[in-house]
Parts: structure tokens; C-alpha cells; sequence
């Protein structure tokens, strides 16, 4: 049976079959796709390009997949009929809720939180000042809105991907 | 004259394995230490010995001076190599070395000392007639004397608040007309926000670049320049990509900052090698910012257009054997360029990344040098500088050297932490570093993160195509091994056949 | 003069990847063409299209003329390279190439037949005025034109038989007294041998060097040299190891020698790089062997003490344009040595061997070069040459070089096949090599298997407790799988709950 | 329980105990070895040396490994107690049988077999040139003895590890 998928990279879109065969169509036009027999990573070759690929992460889910290519590393997110037919039954209660976090992006230590709970603040402002690698680092907000719950204090040493602060 | 059989690295990372490759092709015995998050570090694995010297934070480790020394008398080294970073431009390091009767490879203590504090070596420098950025030396008294200096300096001028900072109290001021309320605004913000309106006078440097001179001195006092190095290309203040020669400096300009350089390493007493920093205006005047007393990271774009192996000939002179060169018989050959590989994420403000390097390949070939501390499944931490390694390129000239390093960071392959290889591919299209017409704010005038090159459809689509078949087998799999939900009507995938039958990608 | 926007490359390995780095440097498109098994090579994958060609035989796919003209024609080509081997001295294809339309990046077709032909060759050097090696161009007629020929030739000289082989009928004389004597044996050994006594004179070089002259000639009559490449270290008559300069080699013989191979592109029409071959005698005559028209394996270490990049001057001279620099400007600096990398069995007379890599880091630093053409999970077939890699040293001088050398084949890490790197670094360390004193059969001389370095004792007690892990662990999973017996009074090692509980080498 | 083990590397023997604790006792005196966690090969150090070693290859009987330590390819052939026994046991009839067996060193084709069936060889003697990687190789008698049996013939193509003669 063939499979239809929607993925998408870096803000691009391309539907993808695969049919019984293990033929692929990308956006309507068939690819005819070489498989050279590759000891340490996979390789691809259509028109007559070579690509090296490498998976190096995986979601837990199994839709979305980091992909290094050439050296490119890209983040592919990916959805089959199935999975498509959920999100759009589901997108309605999702989009209800709206919050963001911030996160910390290395292990470090907090040196200065910049804003308060009850705050309105600006997509890309800076709200932590985190320090690492003998350096201080900036970590902006992700989006705009009001600061929700701050999670840290001055001179907490936190884990890598900790949550900082939560914007609603 | 003592000859040195072996020497102890006091450092870590790639400026270790650098050293360590020196005392090798020279047959002398290496001694590593290490921190606990280093013990399989490639520094320590290619040491003839290798001693632990603590936990990771460098205070207990890499900066623990006396342990350092007992391992290099108990291991039978006869010097150390204090690499840059840590103790290098520590004077009290290098006279406890001495003391212990054992080489420091580096300068005497107290040229460190001297140009250490900036203050002394302002006024030495001063004295000895290197050019510094001229200003007062004292708090300017009345507006009266204030136009007097700033006529004398030359405009544009900056003014700046004694106890300034952040930018309050201070002011650039280009005519002489905007003198009088310019000085007056300053002193009344410098009040206001420290309760003192003391302010200097300086010359304010138009679109400055920063260019180093190289010296080279034995303990005969010979002294030579080894050319400039450009280190314009800056992120957070810190150098990122570094060439030599400069695109800005002739001969005649060369010859005059290596002479200002060799008279500043001579009036401290210098020997060994070391790098006398100047900022550079717009019409190419230049002024002393501050000696480095110590081997520096970009050091191999000198080595590599001069042909002269610094670090041996650290150790040559550190021997006391006389330099075994003149000025006149040293040589500027082609374009060298480094790039400063950090796990950093240049999307991200240039945030510091870890991680452990899953897949790492460097570049190769006629041209290319990489300087590296790391391997593949090393691992970047939080707790040492985010530079794992050097790309440097050489080529016969500037365009062949940007076309080298264009190559070069395209076939570079890493996985495992964000780097700064983005950043340095988009520098070398950019047509202000192409043109060679670029100043220490490059990154802020020029580098938006939005402008970085992706991918090409075509490779986002063999993404796609990867990212189908991880997904189809490990589908199947999950099936397979009673992981997944039970199957539909399509119970395998026509991947799955063809990787247990170990058809292509198995 | 027609400008190359793309190059299609007609070779694989490390040349293939060697001139598409080049390509890539220089923002030229590059085509590859591969065999079936070469599929997945380092040459194909970055190549910006690669095309099929056949299978593994060599005649079926890289020297399929018609296929490879075809390809580039259709994939937008403007220039063929044929690297070396293969189609690179093939002058029908050169022709066939430029009847297409396309640029063959190589001499023209006319060069290579003059120069394929060595009694053509050996004719016009000696119209020329090249030396070669001084003999009589027919049969001895009698004793007594022997005797004059021979005090012409100058002792000691070789008889050879018309139609010799396998040193049958062939004599070395050393002095006038023992010509009329050796004459009639090796005349009776021929009649007996081969039915024909016609015996030649040729003087007979006494231990020679094989040293040959690089040349770079332009469209429009301008030739220069590259200095000279020192081959005397062979295996099996093949080159292993080289280096430049050479140790007998001073500026006056090097102009004389470069004059020579001058002399020699220029009577045979010649343009682009080329290599003239000499035996250099004792005495430091040296004579024409015989013209490679085409690049060579070892020419990175002209472009290490030049600073001249040969594959794109290949390509700025293949479009025409004139050569960037004069005989004056060309300059020589410091001392490189090249070893080549070859699967093959150096304790067994370097058999040939095959094999997956399964492992592979090469070395790195500076004045480290790395020309492969393969990366690890690459595999060593029987189908094509078992050179893989070079590696390529540059040093400060002779010593230098050595010490590099030294360091970078200790480095090199690979696992798979066996390698030529225990003889070359055997050779680094043998005083003859050393002292610069050995000639082409430095091998047969100098070398024995049973002399190579071996590992010492903590490396061997390293190596059996590996084995003694790996040992226990393997039991103990067998076991826990039901592989094994079934376990004694020992159920688990202690090595085995440390693998469970992912402790040590885990 | 320790166990005792006869190791032979190079030529060269050494007598090596593992204890309970997993810690060795090499010919008789103790050795003091750290494992540094290292993701890609398994790193020793004893003595302030460091070894990075790698299992390149095993026998399917286990008594015999190919170990690449610090880039030497090393032969390393290991017998515990029990083998060491079974070994003396069967010594005296293993002795009686003396035949040695070329093989092929590498794949490639016969080009000319240089000894007859029944004749009296050297060991080091030319017996077989092959031809392979566009080279012709001179394949060698690893002992002295009687040629027994020629198993291949000219033109013939071969395997690696191919029997080629058999000596006695």
C-alpha cells in the first residue's frame, strides 16, 4: 500500500509518496532514487547528486527527525494521513491553549533573571542571564506575552533544557 | 645553554595537542596533565605520561600551581609549556617554575608583570615612543585646557568619564565647536551617575581594526617581527576568524608596526614569543592596545605564511640557543586564514553549545591544517572554552585562500553540538570580507543570522526521503518486537523488506 | 582563451578527489564518473554530478573513451582531467577529446606520442642536447669497435643483448682488460639463450637515484621549472617514499637539471605539467630517462616547497592563459617528504592486501597533508591499484621533515588492511635514509621485515589484557544467551557485571 | 575466583591473574590499570601511559584476538587454566601430524604454479605467482617439506584464505 506525506523543512513544504514499490513522488513527479551500499551512513543519489544522510535524532513520537544531509543538519517534520487526520480533529481545543516556555539551552548557572512575573515583554527580549562556559549568555524569549511563572532564582545552577520561565 | 629532553604541558584542548605534535617531531618526552572530565581526552592518550590533577574546575585543576610543578619534577621534566589560557600570563607561575629550577617556556616574569597592568605599559610604551591611542593623562581641568588637548590629539575625540562605564559619561565629539556642551553633558552624567565628573580625553579610533604584530626574541637580544595578523572578525569581542597578511598593510606599513612591535618587546625585556596587539584607524595609523605574553590561538596563520614553526621555536629559545634567523631572512609566502571552530549556536546569538561530537571528520588536503583537540566521541562541556578546534587554510593568495577555506568548511563534518562553521562559510561570501573593507563591528554591522545559507531543495528532499525510511523502519520494528499498535491491513513496509534482507541502507 | 566554468574528472581515488578539491577551491563544477563497486567512493559523493560508467573492469568502465567524451558532452563539461594512470598518457583520447570540442587538461596528443616512444624520446634528447645514458644506438660489429666505443662510453659500461631479458647475455665491465673476454660470454649466452648474439654498449650507471624535474609550460612558449623530486626509495621498481628537495641536489645542479627538463618540453611541443626522469650517478651526472606527461603521485611535494598549486595551474594554462610567474619568482622553501599509503603486506614482500577499513583517522597539525581517496568503512578492492592514500609532510628543513613524518605515521590511525606505514616509518629512522646517502635499491639493501619496529612490552601487556576482557565478556554472554556451556563454579566474571552495570568500557 | 591466564604476543609470554575484583597481577607482579570512559574504543592506563585499544578481530574458538593497541596490530593468543590442560592432553597426538597449508593471501587468478606434486621444498620458496590489484605476487612456503597436494592450477581464480598446496 502506498503512503501519502506532508513534511516539512525549514518553513518548506513537500508531499511525499512512497508506493508499494518503494518508488517515491515527490510534489507529482516521480524521483527515481540510487541506494549505493554504504558502510557508515546512508547514501542517496538522484539527478545525479550524491547525498550523504544521517538521522542523529529521533522525537519520541516519530514525527519530527533531525536530519544532517551534505553537513546540513535540517529538523523534518513529517506526517502521514493518519497522523494529518488527528491534527486537524485535535487543532481546534489545541489552539486554545497558548503558552511558551523558556528553556535553558546548556547547563549553566543563573546570574541575573532580567524580568518580573506579571510582565509584558517582547518577542526576543532578553529575560535571563545565564552563566557557562566562563561566558554570560543572553536568553531571549521565544515570543511575546506576559511572564507567567519564573522558575529560577539568582545563582541557581540549572540542567540543560530546564525550564526557565514560563510566558502565557 | 641546557638542552630539553622533556617537557610538561600545562594545559589542555587543542593548544595541548598543538604542543604535544611540537615536542614529538623533535623527539622530546611529553608530559600531559589532566582534569577528571579530560582523562580520555586526546591530549592525555598521545603523552608519553599523563598525570590527573584534579576535578573539572580549573581552580582545582588546570590553575593548581604547585601540583603542576611537583608532576613535572616527579616525572623528570625539564620545562613547561603553559600553552595560553590558565597560567601562561601568570607571573607568579613562571618565577615558581624557575624557582624549581625548571624551563618556563614564555617570557621572563617580570616582562609579564610590566605588561600586565595597562597602566605601566602605557607609560612604557609612551616612553619608548610606541604610538599609543592618544589622550590625557589626567582629568581635563577646564573647557579651555579641554581644546587645547583635543586640538593637540586631534579630532574626532572621545571623552570619558574616569570612573565611566557602560557607556555613561562619555561622548564622541568630531568638531571643535560641539567641544564645550559635549564636555559639559559628560561631566554632569558622569555626576549624576557616579558622583564624580572627572573626564579624559582620548582619540577616538574611526572604524578600528585589529592588527598584531608577532615578535620573536632569544635571550641574546635579537628580537623579530613575524609580520601582522588581521583579527578584525570579532563575536562577543572575542577574535573568530583571523588572517595574515592584512588586506590593509603594505610593506612600508608592516615594516613600521614590526618595528614599533620589536621596540616594545624590547623595552620590557622580552624573549620568547609574543604579540604586541594595535588598534588600527581608518588612515591606517596605529596604536598600542596591549602585549599578549604568550603563544596565541591564531598563531598558525604566521606559521603558515612565514613558514616558522612557533611553538619549536619557543622551545629553541627557551633552550637559550640563538635565533637562528634575521629579520632580513624571514619571508612572506601566500594568504593564510583560521577560522575558530567553538561549539557555539550562531542562529542563537552565539550561545555556547555541548554535547558529544557523534560524528566528526575534518577537512583534508593540500592547504589545509586543522589544529584539534577533540575526536570523534569527545565530548564538548560546560566546563572549559567552547573551542574545540582550528581550521586553517593557506593559499597562494587571498582569493585562493578564501576559496580553500570555502571548500574547507563545506567538507567538514561534525555532528553532535551546534558550531560556528555557519557563521565563518557565510564571512567568506560576504562581499565586505571578500573586499577586505571590514572593522572590529563586522558582526554587528553585517551578520544576521536570517542571512545564513541553507540547504537546496534537492538536499531537503533526500532529508525528506531519509527521515521517511528511519520512520517506515523504525515503524516496523516497533511492530515487529509487539512495541506498537497492532497492524492494519499494511502490516510491513516494503523498507522493512529490504533491510532485513540487508538490501540498500542496511 | 575560453574560460572552465566545469571539469569532468575521468579517474577515482585519491587523484579524483585531489583535483576535485582543487575544482571546488576554485568555484568550478565538477562531474565524476564511477565503476559499479565505486559507488559510494569519496570521489562520487562530492562531485556536483556523478555518472555510472560500468562495471569494475577498468577496460569497461574508466577507460571507456567514447562513454566518459559522451557524459561530459552531455552533462554541460568543458574540460576533462584524466588524473594519472588510466587515459592520462592515452594520445587518441587527448585527440578525441579536443575533437569534441572539450579541453583536454593534459599536453597535446602530439607531446604525448613523441614522449610515449622511447626511441623516439631517447632520439630527440639527444638532438637536443639532453644527456642520456651514453651508448651505442646498434650491435657491437667487433672487439676492437667495442674496445673504442667502450673508452668513448667510459668505464664501467654494460653489455646488453639485442634481445635480452632476465639479465641473460648482459655484463657489467669495469675496465678495459676484462671487455674481450665478457663480449664473447655474453655473445655465447645470447646465441644460446635467445638464437641472436647481438650484444649493445650502454654505460653502466653506478648507484643511481631517480631524480626527476617537474616543468609547468604555457600556450604561449613560456616553460618553467619546478625543481626536482628525489624517488629512490622504490618497492617492487615502484615509488614509495619521496621528497624535495633531494639531499644531493644543490642550486647549481638544480638549474643544470632544470635546464635539461626545459630543454626537453620544449622539443617536444610541449604545454601544461609535466615530469622529466633522470638516473643521477655517483658522480652526480645525470641522465634522461624518460618524459611522464602528465601530473604525477608525488607532485604535492613540488607544491609544498613552491607554494604553487599544479592542479590549478593544469587548469589556468589548459584555458589559455599565460603563466602567472617567472623562472625568477619561483622559490623554494623548506623540505617535504611524501609516503604513499598502499594496502599492502610489508612482512611478506609486500603483497597487496584487501580489505574493509574499519577504521581510519589520519593525522593532522601543521604541515600536515592528507590526499585520500578513501574515509573509513571504505573498502580495498582487488580491482583497482592499492595506493589509498598520501601522506605529505612539509618541514622547516631535511630534519624537521623527518620528524614530522615520524609523528604523523604514529598518528595515522586505520584498521583493516595492512598498510606500507611500519616501512615507512622504518625507513624514517634508518641512518642512510637519515644521512640522504641511498639509491634505488635502498630496499634490497636495506631493508628486512624482521628488522621492523615492534610494539613494547606495556603495549603487548596492553594488548592481552584487551584480549582477557574481551575474552570474559564474550563468555559470559555466551553463556547468558545459552551459547556456551554451562557454567562452572565461575557464573559471571566481574568484568561482565561492570559491562551490565555500563561501567568501565562500556 | 581469579582465574590464571597464559598469553603469547610476538613471540613473547606473559603469565596473567585476574582476581575477584577484577584487578591483574602481570607475571607475578601487580598492575594498577584506570579505565577511562571513552564512547569510541576502550582506553587503559597503567604506568601514566595511555592505551587505546580495539578488538579487530576474534577466532571462533575465542583463544586467538587481533588487538590494535595505540595504532599496533597485535596477534594476542590466551589460554586459561582449563585450556592450558585439554592442550597437554592432546599434545602428544596433535605432535604426529606435521602438514602445513598455503593459502591464498588475497583474491586474484593463478598465473603460474612453480612446484610439482611429490617435490622436496624450502621454506621461503616460490610456489605460486598470483596475479592480483594488476600485480603479479610471489606466494611463499611457510615451512620446509614435501609438496602433497596441488589444489589449484593455472588461470584458476581464487579466494582469499583459498587452500592453494599442501605441504607435509
Amino acid at each position: 500500500m502506498s503512503v501519502h506525506y506532508t513534511i516539512r523543512i525549514n518553513g518548506n513544504e513537500y508531499t511525499i509518496e512512497r508506493d508499494e514499490q518503494g518508488g517515491f513522488t515527490v510534489n507529482g513527479a516521480p524521483l527515481d532514487i540510487d541506494y549505493p551500499v554504504s558502510s557508515r551512513d546512508e547514501l542517496l543519489r538522484f539527478r545525479h547528486r550524491s547525498f550523504t544522510t544521517h538521522i542523529d535524532e529521533t522525537s519520541p513520537d516519530g514525527t519530527s527527525y533531525r536530519v544532517n544531509v551534505n553537513g546540513w543538519d535540517m529538523h523534518v517534520d513529517l506526517e502521514d494521513e493518519k497522523t494529518a487526520l488527528l491534527r486537524s480533529l485535535q487543532s481546534d481545543k489545541a489552539t486554545k491553549v497558548h503558552s511558551a516556555l523558556v528553556r535553558s539551552p546548556m547547563p549553566g548557572k543563573i546570574s541575573r533573571v532580567l524580568v518580573n512575573e506579571g510582565e509584558l515583554i517582547e518577542a526576543g527580549q532578553g529575560v535571563v542571564l545565564l552563566e557557562a562556559m566562563k561566558m554570560e549568555n543572553e536568553i531571549k524569549a521565544p515570543s511575546a506575552g506576559i511572564v507567567k511563572f519564573i522558575h529560577i532564582r539568582e545563582s541557581d545552577t540549572v540542567e540543560k533544557n530546564a525550564v526557565l520561565i514560563e510566558i502565557s | 645553554m641546557k638542552h630539553i629532553r622533556s617537557i610538561l604541558i600545562a594545559n589542555r584542548g587543542e593548544i595541548a595537542v598543538r604542543i604535544l605534535r611540537a615536542c614529538r617531531e623533535l623527539g622530546i618526552r611529553t608530559v600531559a596533565v589532566y582534569s577528571d572530565p579530560d582523562a580520555a581526552a586526546p591530549h592525555v592518550r598521545s603523552a608519553d605520561a599523563a598525570y590527573c590533577i584534579g576535578p573539572a574546575e580549573s581552580s582545582r585543576s588546570y590553575l593548581r600551581q604547585d601540583a603542576i610543578i611537583d608532576i613535572a619534577l616527579s616525572s623528570g621534566a625539564d620545562a613547561i609549556h603553559p600553552g595560553y589560557g590558565f597560567l601562561s600570563e601568570n607571573a607568579n607561575f613562571a618565577r615558581a617554575v624557575r624557582d624549581a629550577g625548571l624551563i618556563f617556556i614564555g617570557p621572563p616574569a617580570e616582562a609579564i608583570e610590566t605588561m600586565g597592568d595597562k597602566t605601566s605599559a602605557r607609560t612604557l610604551m609612551i616612553e619608548r615612543g610606541v604610538p599609543v591611542v592618544p589622550g590625557t593623562e589626567s582629568a581635563v581641568a577646564s573647557p579651555e585646557e579641554a581644546e587645547h588637548t583635543a586640538a593637540e590629539v586631534g579630532y574626532p575625540i572621545l571623552l570619558k568619564a574616569a570612573a565611566g562605564g557602560g557607556g555613561k559619561g562619555m561622548r564622541v565629539v568630531t568638531q571643535p565647536a560641539d567641544l564645550r556642551r559635549a564636555l559639559e553633558s559628560a561631566q554632569n552624567e558622569a555626576r549624576a551617575a557616579f558622583g564624580d565628573d572627572r573626564v579624559y580625553i582620548e582619540k577616538f579610533v574611526v572604524e578600528p581594526r585589529h592588527i598584531e604584530i608577532q615578535v620573536l626574541a632569544d635571550a641574546h637580544g635579537s628580537i623579530v617581527h613575524l609580520g601582522e595578523r588581521e583579527c578584525s572578525i570579532q563575536r562577543r569581542h572575542q577574535k573568530v576568524i583571523e588572517e595574515s597578511p592584512s588586506a590593509i598593510v603594505d610593506a612600508e606599513l608592516r615594516a613600521r608596526m614590526g618595528q614599533a612591535a620589536i621596540e616594545a618587546a624590547r623595552a620590557c625585556g622580552y624573549v620568547n614569543a609574543g604579540t604586541i596587539e594595535f588598534l588600527v584607524d581608518r588612515d591606517r595609523n596605529f596604536f598600542f592596545l596591549e602585549m599578549n605574553t604568550r603563544l596565541q590561538v591564531e598563531h598558525p596563520v604566521t606559521e603558515l605564511v612565514t613558514g616558522i614553526d612557533l611553538v619549536k621555536m619557543q622551545i629553541h629559545v627557551a633552550e637559550g640557543k640563538p635565533l637562528p634567523f634575521t629579520q632580513e631572512q624571514i619571508h612572506f609566502r601566500g594568504h593564510a586564514i583560521e577560522c575558530r571552530l567553538c561549539a557555539e549556536d550562531v542562529r542563537n546569538n552565539f550561545l555556547p553549545d555541548i554535547g558529544v561530537l557523534s560524528r566528526l571528520r575534518p577537512s583534508q588536503g593540500f592547504g589545509i591544517r586543522d589544529d584539534s583537540g577533540v575526536v570523534e566521541g569527545s565530548e564538548i562541556s560546560i566546563h572549559y572554552d567552547p573551542l574545540f578546534a582550528k581550521l586553517i587554510v593557506w593559499g597562494m593568495d587571498r582569493t585562493d585562500a578564501i576559496g580553500k577555506m570555502r571548500r574547507a568548511l563545506d567538507d567538514y563534518c561534525i555532528s553532535g553540538v551546534e558550531t560556528t562553521i555557519p557563521f565563518c562559510r557565510y564571512v567568506m561570501d560576504h562581499p565586505h570580507f571578500i573586499d577586505g573593507d571590514f572593522q572590529i563591528d563586522f558582526v554587528q554591522k553585517h551578520y544576521r543570522p536570517e542571512d545564513l545559507h541553507g540547504p537546496d531543495s534537492d538536499t531537503e528532499i533526500a532529508a525528506a526521503i531519509a527521515a521517511i525510511r528511519a520512520h517506515e523502519t523504525r515503524t516496523t520494528v516497533r511492530r515487529a518486537t509487539g512495541n506498537g499498535q497492532s497492524g492494519g491491513p499494511e502490516r510491513c513496509s516494503p523498507w522493512a523488506l529490504q533491510y532485513r534482507a540487508g538490501g540498500p541502507g542496511a
